[in-house]
């Protein structure tokens, strides 16, 4: 199967300070192949750079040396309406399942927000609603509460129904479960297998727990000190 | 915010081309702002009732400069900064320089004082009324400073001017001294500086309180609460160290802030010190005098902030290490 | 410890504790009904999902929670109920007899305050020492512990990792050699590897003060590993306990028998549901509504039943 | 913890207090009267600063003096002749006159004085226009004028005689300062300017072979909040009041009466608060609109609300009586119906309806009326008249220098400002200084370029009789009466108060109780 | 960082509580002080009805109070009670201008520089530190003295300088805002910067800002009242600095007329009183929530 996203001897380099410049390598030459379908898991210490090398592959920073193929094509070279389609293919979802939505909105504006951006009618506003929660497992009565009213698995199940809400192809998964209980951590990677299943999604699974990442990827890669190895 | 490896030198080095670049874009608008004012400036070189000819203004104009171009004006500016000239008022017939100078010890002596007490004071009394915010006797204290936290300095004045000197006869009616002995400046300065103290008290108050109501709800102060510590001890062992470093920077800044109830201070006292210098130079356009002010009320300010900076990193270990 | 204490006669004896908390939404059932004993030297481990009231039971044991709280029961420490002393009194205890890790070392322990001095403080504070003499013990307890190597005591918790901090504030938490540690979720937030280390350092803590450890955790495994008995706590009350090895080997309560399905090693099978809301709670047991052997009685009513001697007890019906 | 930390705060506050009040001023030796002003002395320059050349006039007194009664006479000069062509003064200097410092005064010290100012100070600076050549012949100085004052003398009994062994070396006399003792010749000389205290101390001329005043020392106060120096009265910190061309505040003085303790001196005031008109603009050009404006303005209101009745309602003849060859012309009156009809026999109409009157050109009425902020209250009255005469006016509020800008420029319409007795007397007298449009100056109006008003000036400025004199006067009055280049709101009273304690007080018109007969002849009770 | 700090912090003692505790005590001041506020507003924009009297009528001068003039009449007969209604007006549209204002430029500022950071932080932090420094109140009364005598420049220039410490907090709470993922969720959905900004990142922290806003309305009622008492302010306009000041300037402090003067110093006060009631408990309720979340 072709690779929709890749990273090509992707480097990164952290900069400090405006003047006197500090530099920290923290990725160096890394190569990984994301496809439909197919859950990569990514380990590492923290601090290895893990979220960094999700980060650049989900266009949020820039690599300082490398590229990001999107689809055959390097999204630095995209013009506007391609980066959005990248944009769009490419979810990332976050560890932090209390972050990840905005606190002074309903749930329900949260949703209603990217209905808006991907330029839904509003007549169909409910029923997609609807649709994405029955996706993810959420009831509808969680509709008109805030972020701080539910749970820490149904913040990450809304979190997960923004991103599917734009057909994504690829999904970037930043510690999605560690700091869910473990309850929930099951019901969450149960779904996402789920979803993989019905919709083809393509994972990138980081995770610095083992049984996560092998309940879950079919490929596992390692990263240690900003260079990536495959695991067995 | 994690730039742990940005050394010492980015950060002090930051600091001080902020301060640099705020000197200069303050000295400069010094230059700018009573340029634009209307009104010839040679009008004020005069008293009342004073008749003059043509020919006597223009010679003061060209010795005052102002018949050359901005720019030059401009130039001319920077270089006598350089050379700590601030000017000559022919309002008052003297040196710039030597008139702040003389009047900016007596200010200080009022204001610095006020700042002290006001300081410890505020913090010391804040902490405690935020640390038992509940308490009915702190919540009557903190109404009454908050009373004080609203009234207009002048009024303030005013009104203990009024009671005090004059209903009661304790202080002076003016001035900051009259004999000139050390006793008798003190006397002068009491009222004055109880009625900045308060002012600056009621500030220093009310930031504390609510920096400590803040701080007495971070985790350290529950674990120190779990290791043993309580009441007072827990307030002074820990949250006080940490709610006072917003004190610091604020106090700096608020040394300006000072300098400006002085004025009013100084004008309800009758006080010659650097308020009603400023006043008196508002009123009759002396240029430079408002200027050479500015520029020394600046560099004070922008001192104090400096140093709020260094005993900002002495206090605290984190900005000190990065 | 050289005192001499009947194996039997629990060291805190913790009866009937509810806690409440009064909000505008209404009143939260935060625990209910928590009773447990913790004897000499002896590790209890109290298991729990975010949210079940575990850390709850702790800070109502140290009497600190917030204002808007409501305590009731006893806890039952050298003949005194600690939730009815004052503030004063209980401050005697606290740090000094018994003493607590919180979850977040980074941020429990003041970030401008020298870590040297933290550590000592509590020798200042309750032993009334000078400063010299109490970083000179503390120094001294660091070496013990195997971080004398460092010039630990001068640098601030901002320098240190996670780990690092625990580590201080477990040093901090024995240095008075206190009869019980209550160790609240030590290892949260802290890598795998990590977190193993700092359960080691905790055991070895506990052999060099004889002390006895109160574990507050969400790790199973963890507690498994280095407790002796372990209560498995859902919805602010304790649905089953005993030794350690009965509970995770023969787990009876269906909650901890789900709890443990979701573990790795048992292949991540979920509960189905989410965890019921502590102002409104299910009648009758608390976990019916996700139970698959709920009958009528469940929804009605409670029963604890002990099972044996040995303290093994379990909160459901179908025992 | 707690409690004792507010302990120290509290005991903090007290220890303030206890040692404040301890700290009472400590008492001079001999008998000091102490003079409250609101004239602030900005800088210890005698040359430079406008009051405190004031004050030197008791150190370094002029060549002339006003008597009580308002004549000129001589001070350091013993008398004075004036050709009949008015073109040389000649001024005999007193005997026995001498310099604090030993030396004797001369008449060369007066020439250096003149020549010297003249050139240095921008308030002798008129001199170089009027003033051909001093001489000096033994113990006279002449001046050879140019063209004929007849205010000269006027004038030079407000400039001060100074040494010249001291201030020939002094390159740049306005750069002066001196705090210290400055050398002198009068009966007392200031020994010290303290700016920080607010306060000028004159102590006896060791030198002083005239009359010995009953006083050993003087104090002038100053004080910047006119409410503070009202108080400092009433507790006796100051003795008496004094303000240059100016009164004590009318709404303060029945506090001072009912304490007992003070004489009130009340004497008509040469100067006054007017309404100025700029006569170079319409409507203000046409007489008829300016007569209207004079009935519309209700004299005795403002007579009461800004001065609470001290003075009284002034002519249309602008000079108040107390000066010389004062002629009565009508009172001014307020009668808005005439007013309102001579404006309709003009022909300003409200022909659009708008409640505004239009001038006969059809132009509405809207007046600028130009103030510095102490004449709020009275323009917030002026607009209500202007209002019930059917015009619009709206208050411009300047600071000094602005005022001085505007009213140059003749940028405004209307103007409230005020007469000094100086003001008032030198130049062609009768106020003529504020309206010939030929004078400069920061307080003139210089509206008037009538050449009938030119003429009366320069003939009063040449005339040597007192007769001739008297006429010029009278008709300069009844220009004024006919002309209204301007309106007087009110003639004021100069109220001096002064404590009972003292006793012998002699002013004059021109500076009140400041003045060297004053300070011969003050004591204590 | 701080805002985590925070957050963390709370997790301790109420992990399971997930709902807002409200403090009702703090709520209590802040509703006072709305009241009292409300009321002043309804004074001002009511005067008319309210007032006695046409403030610029002329009675009998110095009258004491009586039934007629209940807080008697200054120098000129002017109806005091009249006065200090119609008073108000520009003491609340100078505070609110200004505050509008400084809060105005304050938000955008502490928001591009929280948000973008970078050079664009350093150059907006730059500035906010030279505005920072310079000593306030002294230039705001030269500027007031020669740009006399519209009040609303007055404000303006207030508002001018005093946006700094609202950018500073702004700021401060922006770039906490922005490390927290639902920032990098809506970027990695593809909103555009301006609808983060606007959207996601400035209602959470209007929570701050309002005090500000607040204490800023407060602050610049101060000045105008100082500014007016130095006979600086607009002499058309009845306001309180301005009575205050004819009262000092015309004899009413020394003749004791207290009517006259404490009046209106009592109504700053209490203006001011009303608006850092509010300021304050919602600054002091802002920190009690945030133990809790």
């Amino acid at each position: 199967m072709l690779a929709i996203l890749k990273a090509a001897q992707v480097s990164k380099i952290h900069e400090h300070g405006l003047i006197f410049k500090k530099q920290r390598r923290v990725l160096a030459d890394v190569s990984l192949e994301l496809e439909e379908g197919r859950t990569i898991g990514l380990m590492g210490d923290s601090g290895s750079g893990k979220t960094t090398l999700g980060k650049i592959l989900a266009g949020l920073e820039r690599p300082s040396a490398g590229s990001v193929i999107f689809q055959g094509r390097d999204i630095s070279r995209l013009r506007a309406k391609e980066f959005l389609e990248f944009r769009r293919a490419v979810q990332m979802v976050f560890q932090d399942p209390e972050g990840s939505l905005n606190p002074r909105k309903s749930i329900e504006r949260s949703i209603h927000d990217v209905l808006s951006l991907i330029k839904i009618p509003k007549s169909e506003w409910k029923e997609r609603t609807l649709d994405i929660f029955e996706t993810v497992g959420l009831s509808e009565e969680l509709l008109c509460r805030n972020p701080c009213q539910i749970s820490g698995g149904q913040n990450q199940r809304v979190a997960l129904a923004r991103a599917l809400l734009l057909n994504p192809k690829v999904v970037i998964l930043d510690e999605p479960t560690s700091a869910l209980d473990i309850s929930v951590q099951a019901q969450v990677l149960n779904l996402l297998k789920n979803l993989q299943k019905d919709r083809g999604l393509g994972y990138l699974l980081i995770s610095h727990q083992p049984e996560v990442v092998s309940f879950m990827a079919q490929e596992v890669f390692v990263l240690n000190d900003g260079r990536l190895t495959k695991s067995n | 915010m994690s730039c742990t490896n940005g050394a010492t030198m980015t950060f002090s080095g930051k600091k001080a081309i902020r301060y640099l670049l705020a000197i200069i874009l303050i000295f400069s608008l010094n230059f700018a702002i009573p340029r634009a004012m209307p009104g010839d400036p040679l009008a004020n070189l005069l008293g009342e009732d004073v008749m003059l000819t043509e020919e006597s203004i223009a010679e003061l104009r060209a010795k005052m400069g102002l018949d050359l171009p901005l720019h030059h004006q401009f130039m001319a500016y920077w270089r006598d900064i350089f050379r700590f000239d601030l000017g000559y008022s022919y309002h008052l017939h003297s040196p710039v320089s030597a008139i702040i100078l003389s009047r900016m010890k007596w200010t200080l002596l009022l204001a610095i004082p006020s700042l002290i007490l006001g300081a410890v004071l505020g913090t010391l009394l804040g902490a405690l009324a935020g640390w038992k915010s509940r308490d009915a006797g702190q919540k009557f204290e903190t109404g009454l400073v908050l009373m004080i936290y609203c009234t207009p300095p002048y009024f303030l004045s005013l009104l203990s001017l009024y009671a005090l000197s004059f209903k009661l006869g304790l202080f002076p009616l003016k001035g900051f001294y009259s004999t000139g002995s050390a006793l008798d400046i003190a006397h002068h300065l009491m009222l004055p500086v109880i009625v900045m103290t308060l002012f600056s008290l009621s500030r220093n108050y009310m930031i504390m309180r609510g920096s400590v109501i803040q701080e007495r709800g971070n985790l350290y102060a529950a674990y120190a609460r779990a290791k043993g510590l309580y009441g007072e001890e827990l307030l002074f062992r820990h949250v006080f160290k940490n709610a006072i470093l917003p004190i610091i920077t604020l106090l700096a800044l608020d040394f300006g802030f000072i300098l400006s109830g002085a004025l009013f201070i100084e004008i309800v006292f009758s006080m010659n010190g650097m308020g009603n210098l400023i006043y008196d130079a508002l009123l009759s356009r002396d240029y430079p005098v408002l200027q050479g002010s500015f520029l020394v009320i600046t560099l004070m300010v922008v001192s104090a902030n400096l140093l709020a900076d260094l005993l900002y990193s002495r206090i605290d270990p984190r900005v000190r290490w990065q | 410890m050289s005192m001499c204490h009947d194996m039997n006669a629990p060291i805190l004896q913790v009866v009937g504790l509810s806690v409440r908390f009064e909000t505008p939404l209404g009143l939260v059932h935060a625990a209910e009904d928590v009773a447990f004993d913790i004897h000499e030297t002896e590790t209890l481990a109290l298991v729990g999902e975010t949210g079940c009231g575990k850390s709850v039971v702790a800070s109502a044991i140290m009497q600190l929670l917030p204002g808007n709280a409501v305590v009731d029961g006893k806890a039952l420490f050298s003949k005194m109920d600690l939730l009815k002393l004052e503030e004063k009194e209980i401050s005697r205890i606290r740090g000094n007899e018994i003493s607590i890790i919180f979850q977040n070392p980074s941020l429990s322990l003041n970030p401008i305050i020298e870590v040297g001095e933290q550590i000592a403080e509590p020798l200042q504070v309750h032993r009334k020492m000078a400063r010299r003499e109490s970083h000179h013990v503390a120094k001294g307890l660091l070496s013990r512990l195997g971080l004398g190597e460092r010039s630990l005591m001068s640098m601030y918790p901002f320098q240190f990792s996670g780990g690092m901090n625990q580590r201080v504030m477990i040093a901090t938490s024995m240095i008075l050699s206190p009869k019980i540690i209550i160790a609240d979720e030590p290892t949260k937030g802290l890598d795998r590897a990590l977190a193993r280390d700092v359960a080691a350092e905790i055991c070895k803590v506990m052999d060099l003060t004889g002390a006895s450890l109160l574990l507050i955790t969400h790790d199973i495994s963890l507690a498994g590993m280095i407790s002796d008995r372990i209560a498995v706590m859902y919805c602010g009350e304790i649905v089953e306990m005993g030794k350690c090895k009965e509970v995770l080997g023969e787990p009876l309560h269906p909650y901890t028998r789900a709890l443990l399905d979701c573990l790795p090693e048992r292949g991540f099978k979920p509960i189905p549901g989410a965890s019921p809301s502590m102002i409104h709670p299910p009648q009758g047991c608390k976990f019916h509504p996700r139970c698959p052997h709920k009958t009528q009685e469940c929804m009605q009513k409670q029963r604890i039943r002990k099972i044996d001697g040995d303290g093994r007890q379990v909160r459901c019906w179908q025992y | 913890m707690r409690s004792g930390l507010q302990y120290f705060a509290v005991s903090l506050l007290l220890a303030f207090l206890i040692l404040g009040t301890a700290a009472q001023g400590e008492e001079s030796s001999g008998t000091t009267l102490k003079i409250g002003t609101p004239n602030i002395v900005k800088s210890p320059s005698l040359v430079g600063d406008y009051y405190l050349g004031i004050f030197a006039h008791l150190s370094n007194p002029p060549l002339m003096k006003m008597t009580p009664d308002g004549k000129i006479e001589g001070l350091t000069a013993e008398s004075y002749e004036v050709s009949d062509d008015g073109l040389t003064w000649t001024f005999k200097i007193r005997d026995g006159l001498r310099w604090s410092d030993g030396e004797n005064v001369t008449s060369e010290d007066v020439k250096f004085t003149f020549d010297y100012l003249a050139k240095q100070d921008p308030n002798t600076a008129w001199m170089k226009d009027v003033v051909s050549e001093i001489l000096v012949q033994d113990d006279s100085v002449v001046f050879k004028l140019k063209k004929p004052d007849s205010s000269l003398n006027l004038e030079l009994a407000t400039h001060n005689v100074l040494p010249k062994h001291i201030w020939e070396k002094v390159e740049n006399a306005t750069e002066k300062i001196d705090e210290g003792e400055i050398v002198g010749c009068g009966p007392f000389v200031i020994s010290k300017t303290d700016l920080g205290a607010g306060i000028v101390y004159f102590k006896k001329n060791p030198y002083w072979t005239g009359a010995q005043p009953k006083i050993d020392a003087i104090e002038l106060h100053t004080f910047s909040n006119m409410d503070v120096l009202s108080l400092a009265l009433e507790k006796g910190e100051v003795d008496a009041y004094w303000k240059y061309a100016g009164t004590y505040p009318a709404a303060n003085v029945q506090k001072l009466k009912d304490t007992g303790k003070f004489e009130i001196e009340e004497k008509p005031n040469v100067g006054f608060a007017m309404l100025g008109i700029n006569l170079k603009r319409e409507p203000m050009s046409d007489l008829k609109f300016r007569e209207a404006l004079a009935y519309g303005i209700n004299y005795e209101e403002i007579l009461k609300l800004d001065a609470q009745g001290y003075g009284q309602v002034a002519n249309r003849g602008f000079v108040s009586p107390s000066m010389a060859y004062f002629k009565e012309t009508e009172q001014l009156k307020y009668d808005p119906d005439q007013a309102k009809k001579i404006l309709a026999e003009a022909g300003y109409k409200d022909s659009d309806g708008d409640g505004v009157l239009e001038t006969p050109q059809g132009k509405a009425i809207k007046l600028t009326l130009l103030i510095q902020s102490s004449y709020q209250r009275m323009a917030e009255l002026m607009v209500d008249y202007l209002k019930a005469l059917g015009m619009t006016a709206e208050i411009k509020t300047v600071d000094q220098s602005t005022w001085y800008t505007l009213k140059e420029s003749f940028d405004y319409d209307l103007t409230l400002t005020r007469t000094t007795p100086w003001g008032m007397m030198v130049y062609a007298n009768w106020g003529s200084a504020y309206f010939d449009s030929r004078r400069t100056g920061q307080g003139v109006l210089r509206t008037v370029d009538d050449p009938e008003y030119l003429k009366l000036c320069d003939q009063i400025m040449a005339a040597t009789s007192k007769d001739q004199l008297e006429e010029y006067a009278h008709e300069m009055q009844d220009y004024y009466a006919k002309n209204l280049p301007a309106i007087p709101l009110y003639w004021g009273e100069v109220i001096t108060p002064y404590n009972k304690d003292w006793t012998g007080w002699v002013s004059n018109p021109l500076y009140g109780i400041y003045n060297a007969d004053n300070f011969l002849s003050v004591q204590k009770a | 960082m701080a805002g985590d700090f925070k957050r963390m912090a709370s997790c301790k003692a109420t992990e399971w509580v997930k709902i807002r505790r409200l403090d009702m005590r703090g709520l209590r001041m802040a509703l006072f002080g709305l009241l009292l506020f409300l009321t002043i507003i309804v004074l001002a924009a009511f005067s008319d009805i309210f007032a006695p009297y046409d403030p610029w009528n002329r009675f009998e001068p110095f009258l004491a109070p009586c039934r007629e003039h209940i807080l008697g009449t200054n120098d000129l007969g002017n109806d005091i009670l009249s006065e200090l209604i119609y008073g108000s007006r520009v003491s609340l549209i100078v505070g609110f201008g200004a505050a509008l204002m400084a809060t105005l430029i304050g938000t955008l500022i502490g928001l591009f520089a929280g948000y973008f950071r970078g050079l664009i932080d350093e150059m907006l932090m730059g500035i906010t530190d030279v505005f920072l420094m310079i000593p306030q109140i002294p230039l705001i009364i030269i500027l007031a003295a020669f740009l006399r005598p519209s009040f609303w420049l007055v404000a303006l220039i207030m508002g001018a300088l005093w946006w700094t410490s609202t950018a500073r907090v702004v700021r401060s709470k922006a770039m906490q805002i922005r490390e927290t993922s639902f920032i990098e969720c809506s970027r990695s959905l593809g909103f555009s910067h301006m609808h983060i900004i606007f959207s996601d990142i400035l209602p959470n922290i209007l929570h701050v800002i309002m005090p500000k806003f607040l204490l800023t309305i407060a602050s610049a009622m101060i000045s105008e009242a100082s500014i007016s008492f130095l006979g600086l302010g607009d002499p058309t306009m009845k306001s309180w600095g301005m009575m205050i000041n004819f009262a000092f300037t015309r004899g009413g402090f020394i003749n004791g007329y207290w009517w006259w003067y404490l009046p209106p110093g009592l109504c700053i006060t209490l203006s001011v009183l009303s608006l850092v009631l509010m300021g304050f408990s919602l600054e002091e309720r802002e920190e009690e929530t945030m133990r809790i979340e």
